[in-house]
């Protein structure tokens, strides 16, 4: 029972990074942009987010956990934005292929992550001892009461609040979508810019603001990891390939967040699920690591049969607009 | 011998510095430090504990020995395989007259290295093929990590004594938990050494190893050393290189022992040491012997004698009282030889004794050579770790 | 004080990279009145309505809205103007519902309240007739359908300038009727309405002035009432041209296909063709009318072998008295029979054509298997697209322009050109003339003609019943995938087939409302 | 800003460009360059505080400065050339072949077994050919399996074909797990180290002449094939509109599949060249993210192999270098990441003024 708990419990916490970046890229991909810069993007949020955090611990000698917690988040959501910015300036303004800029953006931000997490660990006196304890024990602060509860609490109330933000930013964005002007306005954006131009919709400043949110959710994923699941510390690569995970969930869900998170705690577990599953050896081990990607398939190839209109990527995905062209 | 005089085509653009071998020695002046050039491939960088333990190592060597930063050339971030191979030529094309690597997958690549450059000396950590290989300039080296893997064990069983006292456990629960990279003999050693440091302590201890199959992966490590507290461990050690277990360890307000570098900071409510290791003596050494022209020893692998290993600062607000005091005498009577950390009198294997099992069990046979006066000797025929054997009180998953 | 026009062009000139779109045009449009625009195609009608709508800018000249010179950098500001134009290609999302489009970009209550909208919008739908459900998606509509979506958006958006840029190209008769009905209730509204159209009895039977445009060129505006087809045309094309189809009698007609109860079924289910018989002799036009959606497009694919086919066959009689049955054959399998099937689909672009590709590699789309090499020959396809430049006057910088480049009645000449070089026996078109001004209309016109005297099979769909009444030698009638009857050409009335489209149309919606184009 | 400033605010308009000169096009091209290099070397000067020439001496050194790192830069940019020629098919249809690090791994796993299980029983040219033709098969089958779904059930390609590389990892780590040597490290090393067998054989007294020629030959073949061919004419029909192909009596299934699976093979068989070729061992990291990296290079060379040759010499050239100089001023390897980045950056962003012009006028009135 108490190790169901535990898997149940770990699954969720491996979740919560891929829900983020999923929601992220979901809100960019309804503007017609295939970030596959996210996954560079995350790393990016969350090294700001721990630089922000090491900082703020090293400058002020008496650190207040709430402080240090607005100021790494404002650092993760704003580094992370920067990520969009880029993104969006290239593809949008000037018009560049989508993938090359993404892959590329994915290959500047791991690096970007990694240079900078090793260029803090070095000012704190070497690897494993960049800490800000203060900061990561608001992430990771509990409600108290509820958190004690059996079972129920620690299933349901023992994380921070930045796995309850994930969940509602999904809820949220699947409301803005569904039953918003500009969630609509968003949605024909990404079907055919060239239609929601004639209607008067600026396309490119929701491009823009799509774009640079979705870079900004996706960057809390970074954040999140560094913060709520690592306590508060680096190392290279850590962070692993999350970032693809969550793009693999944009479509597993066919964009719509809410349906990502059910979706990111099934990545989750199965992720895990070799350390738990008993009776593996070593090579079995490495199959049941495949798991994740080879039940993603099979749901992929199942939902594929239906081939609603609903259930398609936005039309335009992934191609530049341009008014005057043909 | 060394081949002194088969020059590689390549080292002509190599300072007038002395090619490491014991014949030119006499004939290079004192003071030759100043022409040395010393290369070195990590597998990784500065964030990543193992390599950072080399890093440091280099500088001590650097500093005892008064050479400059531009005598030293680090690569960092090599893989196993043709990039090996490529930066270790690099750096003897750049005239290094030693190169180190410092990952078991180099070896195959500075062997090869070795063939073609054969005025440069090549030293491997971790490696087992130098003496087989039969090339004089190439070398292995490791440390009795074992030994301090021993001693941090021995604070472990003192702190779950100490729990036992205050009720908060069972003797019988005394379970630890160990969160291993892969099951290869250098990690079945060292854990060997932890779980008997405990046990010499804490009788009724025992242990349980899962493997994250990796060495370096924060979220395995941590998500392995929770599985094991949820299957009731009450205290987690590792040889692992990332601080994951650390993290869930502090989480779960579990005690936890770590690996190579001091993890207070990530986990200061709950670290009690690491298991370290100084690289230091082992490069001040081969760079001294390149320098004087001596030989440098194929196989070497040293420990607290040599002051290659030790625990970090113990977590006084964690650990049990007494610990250091304990820890000292440990410590001293390892010096001393007194001590040896593979006696074969403290464990059984299914309830044997190892030298019952190599008298009896054809596959225990390849161990003869290693025990002898009732304690295995390991890392002592070749620096690489040997001791590859579960013993009773250990569990594997 | 005269009152002020509600549209002036001073001036206006657009460039398109070489392409002088549009070269000093001047235009005004007064209050309340419908003025329509008569072009060639490529004379830059579409452009310089974009402008006015905000889509494209001009490179020179200005803009005066009721009187006061103004900026148009984007739609918005050309909705804040009043303007509301409805685009040659429609501009809807698929996925959406009708309401859903047509609120699409307003400004509101940032929290949808699809109940009001919908009521707003069933209001308008009442006060002029329109038939629509707003709650219905795009992709399940009607081509008309979508027309009128198009036009309740912009209704709704309360636009005083209204810009039409040929809205008649799908529609039916009757559905040109209700939308020349509804265009009047705004100008008597005092709307000013600018529509653009290639079927001259449109212009003639709604718009109060003819502007005319040539080459990018303004060339002048007439008052309707004293315009005839045959002098807009002149002033269209620049000298006088012949507006007659000269119809020879069917030479030694011979069955070439036989098409014996047909069905075929959408995804759905739906019967879109029902047990069709019918037969198509060489040396005769057979015409296919119907009301849009009633199996014409299938009944041609069906025949290509591009649709699935439930039950029924189809014969084809070669010229050597030999016979094969091509129905469930793959377009690829009938033509290694060295049958050659010609046909121009209604989709040019999404079918008949590769819109990146130049018009060299585009001749060869058919035929590039050709011979056993394993490389392409691109020497004939360059050759033979040199020629339909040259025969057809195809406008377009060069044989290596991408055909995504050249206007509707450029591309559809290509199509045409390319299908009648593979010297068919059976020759099949669909809707040949939509988009095509006058000119190029009759250029087709007389192709089919040549390819009917020549021995071929010609099977024509088209929507304009006077022209099938004048062009073919029998009119098929469908409705709702069944043969309602054959006509001859000669004898029939457009009552009649009129009659023969609509007649207990039972079910014919249902098959109407899943064409999605 | 003072309220006269706003009124005169340049109003920008973009506009096609005509067409523009081969010179000029390379001149705005070079500008690129030349600005992308001026902004790294502001970020290195930044960091490591040295006189930026000298850093790009140092970049020219680590990438040619010795014959064996000009000889690695010729080896790494063949390698990332025959990826992005093998991607170049898949993705000239419009099939978003995300899996070229799994097509990879598997022609790389399968070489590392030919290499283990055949070394002893034939000659080294045989085997070679025999390796040649198993990694191209097992790469095959990694594009066959996502085109197979795709043609039949419309399954989305990009997904599928990104999950395959992680199946491929781990198909890779459990065959490590046979044949690491020794037990427990999780490492073959190299394999046949004393026989070489299985090795790429020097040619031309050159280390590296088989990788150039057979890099080289695919190159011309596939450039021939998707610009001469009727198959690869098929492609570009495909690519551009299924219901053409259709139209044009084109087999789409058949096409898909035919496509994918010569495109997996090529990427199969520079998983031979890699392991065969470079580095004579198998691990995880033998695709080392170039399949992503050559979809950069395919798409920026807008699929011209010509072009692709020039890219990835010019990637692989900035990266060898930035690693040079990371050694060199001790700063983190992982600033060479960040300095390909921004590289990628002004190289794919000038491509746009090579297509548009810009139009700077004054807003002359407001709308009311
Ligand atoms: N997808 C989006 N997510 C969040 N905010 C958005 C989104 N799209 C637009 N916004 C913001 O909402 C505001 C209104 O956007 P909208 O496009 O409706 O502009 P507007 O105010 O109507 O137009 P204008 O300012 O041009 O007159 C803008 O400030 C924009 O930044
Ligand atoms: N976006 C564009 N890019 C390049 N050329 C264009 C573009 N739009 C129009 N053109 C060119 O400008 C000219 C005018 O085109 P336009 O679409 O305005 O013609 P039109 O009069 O509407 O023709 P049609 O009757 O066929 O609709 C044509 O030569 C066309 O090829
Ligand atoms: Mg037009
Ligand atoms: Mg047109």
């Amino acid at each position: 029972m108490s190790m169901l708990l535990t898997f149940l419990q770990n699954a969720i916490g491996q979740g919560i990074s891929i829900l983020f970046g999923a929601s992220g890229e979901i809100l960019t991909e309804k503007s017609g942009n295939l970030n596959l810069g996210i996954p560079g993007i995350m790393y990016m949020g969350g090294i700001a987010g721990l630089m922000a955090a090491f900082f703020y611990e090293k400058v002020s000698g008496n650190p207040n956990a709430f402080v240090g917690l607005v100021i790494s988040l404002l650092a993760s959501l704003l580094v992370s934005a920067f990520g969009g910015l880029i993104y969006s300036v290239l593809t949008i303004s000037l018009r560049a292929n989508q993938n090359v800029v993404g892959l590329a953006l994915t290959t500047f931000g791991v690096g970007f992550g990694n240079f900078f997490g090793g260029s803090i660990s070095k000012l704190a006196g070497g690897v494993g001892q960049i800490s800000v304890k203060t900061t990561a024990s608001a992430y990771r602060a509990v409600l108290p009461g509820l958190s004690n509860i059996p079972v129920v609490g620690k299933l349901l109330f023992s994380y921070g609040f930045l796995t309850y933000l994930s969940i509602v930013t999904a809820i949220f964005l699947t409301y803005f979508l569904k039953h918003t002007r500009k969630g609509l306005n968003l949605r024909s954006i990404g079907e055919d810019p060239s239609t929601a131009d004639a209607a008067g919709i600026h396309v490119s400043r929701y491009k823009y603001i799509a774009t640079i949110s979705g870079a900004a959710i996706a960057g809390l994923g970074g954040l999140y990891f560094v913060m709520e699941y690592l306590g508060g510390t680096w190392t290279n690569n850590g962070f692993g390939d999350r970032g693809w995970l969550a793009i693999a969930l944009v479509i597993l869900a066919l964009w719509k967040p809410v349906n990502a998170i059910w979706g990111s705690f099934l990545f989750g577990g199965l992720y895990i699920l070799y350390i738990y599953m008993p009776g593996l050896n070593r090579a079995t081990q490495e199959l049941c690591k495949m798991l994740p990607y080879v039940v993603t398939i099979i749901v992929l190839i199942f939902t594929s049969k239906r081939n609603k209109h609903e259930n398609q990527p936005p039309a335009s995905l992934g191609q530049a607009y341009f008014r005057e062209e043909r | 011998g060394c081949g002194s005089s088969n020059k590689g085509g390549n080292a002509d653009n190599t300072p007038a510095a002395p090619s490491g071998t014991e014949t030119d020695s006499e004939a290079i002046p004192e003071g030759s430090a100043a022409d040395i050039k010393v290369g070195i491939i990590y597998i990784g960088d500065e964030n990543e504990g193992y390599t950072a333990a080399h890093m440091e190592g280099i500088k001590v060597m650097a500093t005892s020995l008064g050479l400059s930063s531009d005598q030293v050339i680090e690569k960092t971030h090599i893989g196993e395989d043709e990039s090996a191979y490529d930066a270790i030529v690099d750096l003897a094309e750049q005239g290094c007259n030693i190169v180190f690597a410092n990952s078991f997958g180099h070896e195959d690549y500075m062997i090869q290295a070795a063939q073609e450059f054969t005025d440069v000396q090549f030293a491997h950590a971790t490696g087992f093929q130098a003496a087989s290989s039969g090339l004089p300039n190439m070398h292995n080296y490791f440390t009795a990590v074992y030994e301090s893997r021993y001693v941090s064990g021995v604070v472990a069983g003192l702190k779950l004594n100490d729990m036992i006292t205050k009720g908060e456990i069972t003797a019988e629960e005394a379970k630890m938990g160990y969160v291993g990279a892969y099951p290869y003999a250098e990690v079945v050693s060292g854990f060997t050494a932890f779980y008997l440091g405990a046990k010499s302590v804490c009788p009724s201890v025992t242990m349980e190893v899962q493997y994250t199959n990796s060495w370096a992966d924060m979220t395995a490590e941590n998500e392995v050393a929770k599985q094991l507290i949820a299957n009731g461990a009450k205290l987690i050690s590792q040889h692992a290189d990332t601080t994951g277990a650390p993290t869930a360890a502090e989480d779960a307000k579990v005690p936890v022992v770590g690996y190579n570098v001091d993890m207070t900071l990530v986990a200061p409510n709950t670290a009690l040491t690491s298991a370290t290791i100084n690289w230091g003596p082992y490069y001040t050494y081969a760079v001294k012997s390149v320098i004087d022209g001596t030989a440098i020893a194929a196989d070497w692998s040293k420990g607290y004698v040599d002051g290659a290993v030790a625990i970090s600062p113990i977590n006084e607000s964690v650990a049990a009282e007494g610990t250091a005091d304990k820890v000292a005498e440990v410590e001293a009577a390892l010096k001393a030889g007194t001590l040896k950390v593979f006696d074969t009198s403290t464990f059984t294997v299914n309830g044997s004794t190892l030298e019952e099992l190599i008298a009896s069990n054809a596959d225990y046979e390849k161990y003869s050579a290693n025990v002898s006066d009732g304690y295995f000797h390991e890392s002592e025929v070749i620096s690489s770790p040997a001791f590859g054997i579960i013993i009773d009180g250990i569990t594997e998953k | 004080m005269e009152q002020a026009n509600a549209i002036e062009l001073k001036n206006v000139t657009k460039r398109f990279g070489e392409v002088i779109a549009n070269d000093n045009i001047n235009l005004s449009v007064r209050k309340g009145e419908i003025l329509s625009i008569l072009g060639e195609n490529g004379s830059g009608k579409t452009t310089l309505m974009n402008m006015l709508s905000g889509i494209y800018f001009p490179e020179q000249g200005q803009i005066f809205i009721n009187g006061k010179e103004v900026t148009i950098r984007s739609p918005k500001d050309s909705f804040a103007l009043g303007i509301g134009m409805i685009h040659q290609h429609f501009k809807l999302i698929n996925i959406l519902t009708a309401a859903e489009n047509i609120i699409l970009g307003l400004p509101g209550k940032e929290r949808l309240k699809m109940d009001q909208i919908m009521k707003d919008i069933n209001e308008l739908i009442h006060t002029y007739g329109f038939d629509l459900n707003p709650s219905q998606k795009i992709y399940d509509m009607s081509v008309s359908q979508k027309q009128t979506v198009e036009i309740i958006k912009v209704l709704y958006r309360g636009a005083d300038i209204l810009i039409l840029d040929e809205p008649t190209a799908v529609l039916t008769p009757q559905e040109t009727k209700k939308l020349f009905d509804v265009l009047r209730n705004m100008r008597k509204a005092g709307k000013s309405i600018i529509i653009i159209t290639h079927k001259l009895h449109e212009v003639l039977e709604l718009s109060d002035r003819v502007t005319v445009l040539r080459k990018g060129k303004y060339i002048g505006t007439v008052n309707t009432a004293k315009a005839t087809a045959e002098s807009l045309t002149e002033m269209m094309v620049g000298e006088k041209v012949t507006l007659d189809i000269d119809r020879s009698e069917p030479v030694k007609p011979e069955k070439r296909i036989e098409m014996r109860g047909i069905t075929c079924k959408t995804k759905e289910g739906i019967k879109i063709l029902n047990q069709t018989s019918f037969t198509a002799n060489s040396g005769e036009i057979l015409g296919v009318a119907g009301i849009a959606g009633s199996g014409q497009k299938e009944l041609l694919e069906a025949i290509a072998g591009l649709v699935q086919i439930d039950s029924g066959e189809i014969l084809y009689f070669a010229p050597d008295g030999s016979t094969e049955k091509i129905s469930d054959m793959k377009p690829a399998q009938i033509r290694d029979l060295k049958i050659c099937l010609s046909f121009v689909p209604e989709d040019r672009l999404g079918m008949g054509l590769v819109g990146s590709m130049d018009l060299a590699d585009n001749m060869m789309l058919r035929s590039y298997r050709e011979g056993r090499k394993f490389f392409l020959n691109r020497k004939k396809p360059k050759d033979l697209a040199a020629d339909i430049v040259n025969q057809l006057d195809v406008k377009t910088p060069g044989v290596h322009t991408p055909v995504r480049r050249l206007s509707g009645g450029n591309v559809q000449k290509v199509l045409v050109g390319r299908e009648i070089a593979a010297s068919p026996t059976v020759l099949m078109v669909a809707y040949p003339v939509r988009g095509l001004d006058i000119n190029s209309s009759y250029t087709i016109y007389n192709l089919l003609n040549q390819q009917k005297e020549k021995g071929v099979a010609v099977i024509c769909v088209g929507e304009d019943l006077d022209v099938l009444i004048d062009l073919c030698d029998r009119i098929l009638v469908l409705n709702s995938g069944k043969v309602s009857g054959i006509v001859d050409a000669r004898k029939t009335t457009k009552e009649e087939l009129g009659l023969l489209m609509t007649a207990e149309r039972k079910g014919g919606h249902a098959s109407e409302q899943r064409r999605s184009k | 800003m003072s309220k006269d400033a706003v009124n005169k605010e340049l109003f920008v308009r973009v506009s096609k460009r005509d067409s523009i000169s081969q010179k000029k096009a390379w001149g705005i091209r070079f500008a690129g360059i030349a600005l992308s290099l001026i902004v790294c070397a502001l970020v290195i000067v930044a960091i490591v505080n040295e006189n930026p020439i000298r850093v790009y001496m140092g970049i020219i050194n680590g990438a040619i400065g010795a014959k064996r790192r000009f000889w690695v830069t010729i080896r790494e940019a063949l390698t990332l050339l025959i990826i992005a020629v093998g991607l170049t098919p898949a993705f000239k249809m419009k099939f978003w072949n995300i899996g070229a690090e799994g097509q990879i791994l598997m022609g790389g796993t399968v070489t590392a077994a030919m290499m283990i299980y055949f070394g002893d029983v034939m000659p080294n040219w045989l085997l070679l050919i025999v390796i040649f033709i198993a990694s191209s098969l097992a790469g095959l089958l990694w594009g066959l399996l996502p085109a197979v779904f795709k043609a039949y059930y419309n399954t989305n390609e990009t997904l599928f074909t990104l999950m395959l590389n992680y199946v491929a990892m781990q198909i890779v780590t459990f065959c490590i797990v046979f044949w690491e040597n020794p037990t427990g490290s999780n490492t073959v090393g190299i394999i046949n180290g004393a026989t070489a067998k299985g090795w790429f054989s020097k040619i031309f007294g050159l280390q590296y002449g088989l990788n150039i020629i057979v890099v080289l030959a695919v190159t011309l073949i596939v450039f021939l094939y998707m610009k001469h061919s009727k198959q690869g004419y098929e492609i570009a029909v495909v690519g551009e509109s299924q219901n053409t192909a259709r139209y044009a009596g084109i087999n789409v299934k058949k096409v898909i599949i035919r496509t994918m699976m010569i495109s997996g093979a090529v990427c199969g068989l520079a998983g031979s060249i890699i392991v065969s070729g470079a580095s004579h061992t198998i691990s995880t990291s033998t695709a080392g993210g170039r399949g992503f990296t050559a979809i950069i290079v395919a798409w920026m060379s807008k699929f011209n192999p010509l072009a692709m040759i020039g890219v990835s010499l010019f990637l692989v050239f900035m990266q060898q270098g930035s690693i040079q100089i990371a050694s060199q001023y001790g700063l983190n390897t992982n600033a060479s990441d960040i300095i390909t980045g921004i590289l990628i950056f002004f190289l794919i962003g000038s491509e746009f003024f090579i297509s548009y012009k810009l139009d700077f006028r004054k807003k002359s009135k407001e709308v009311k």
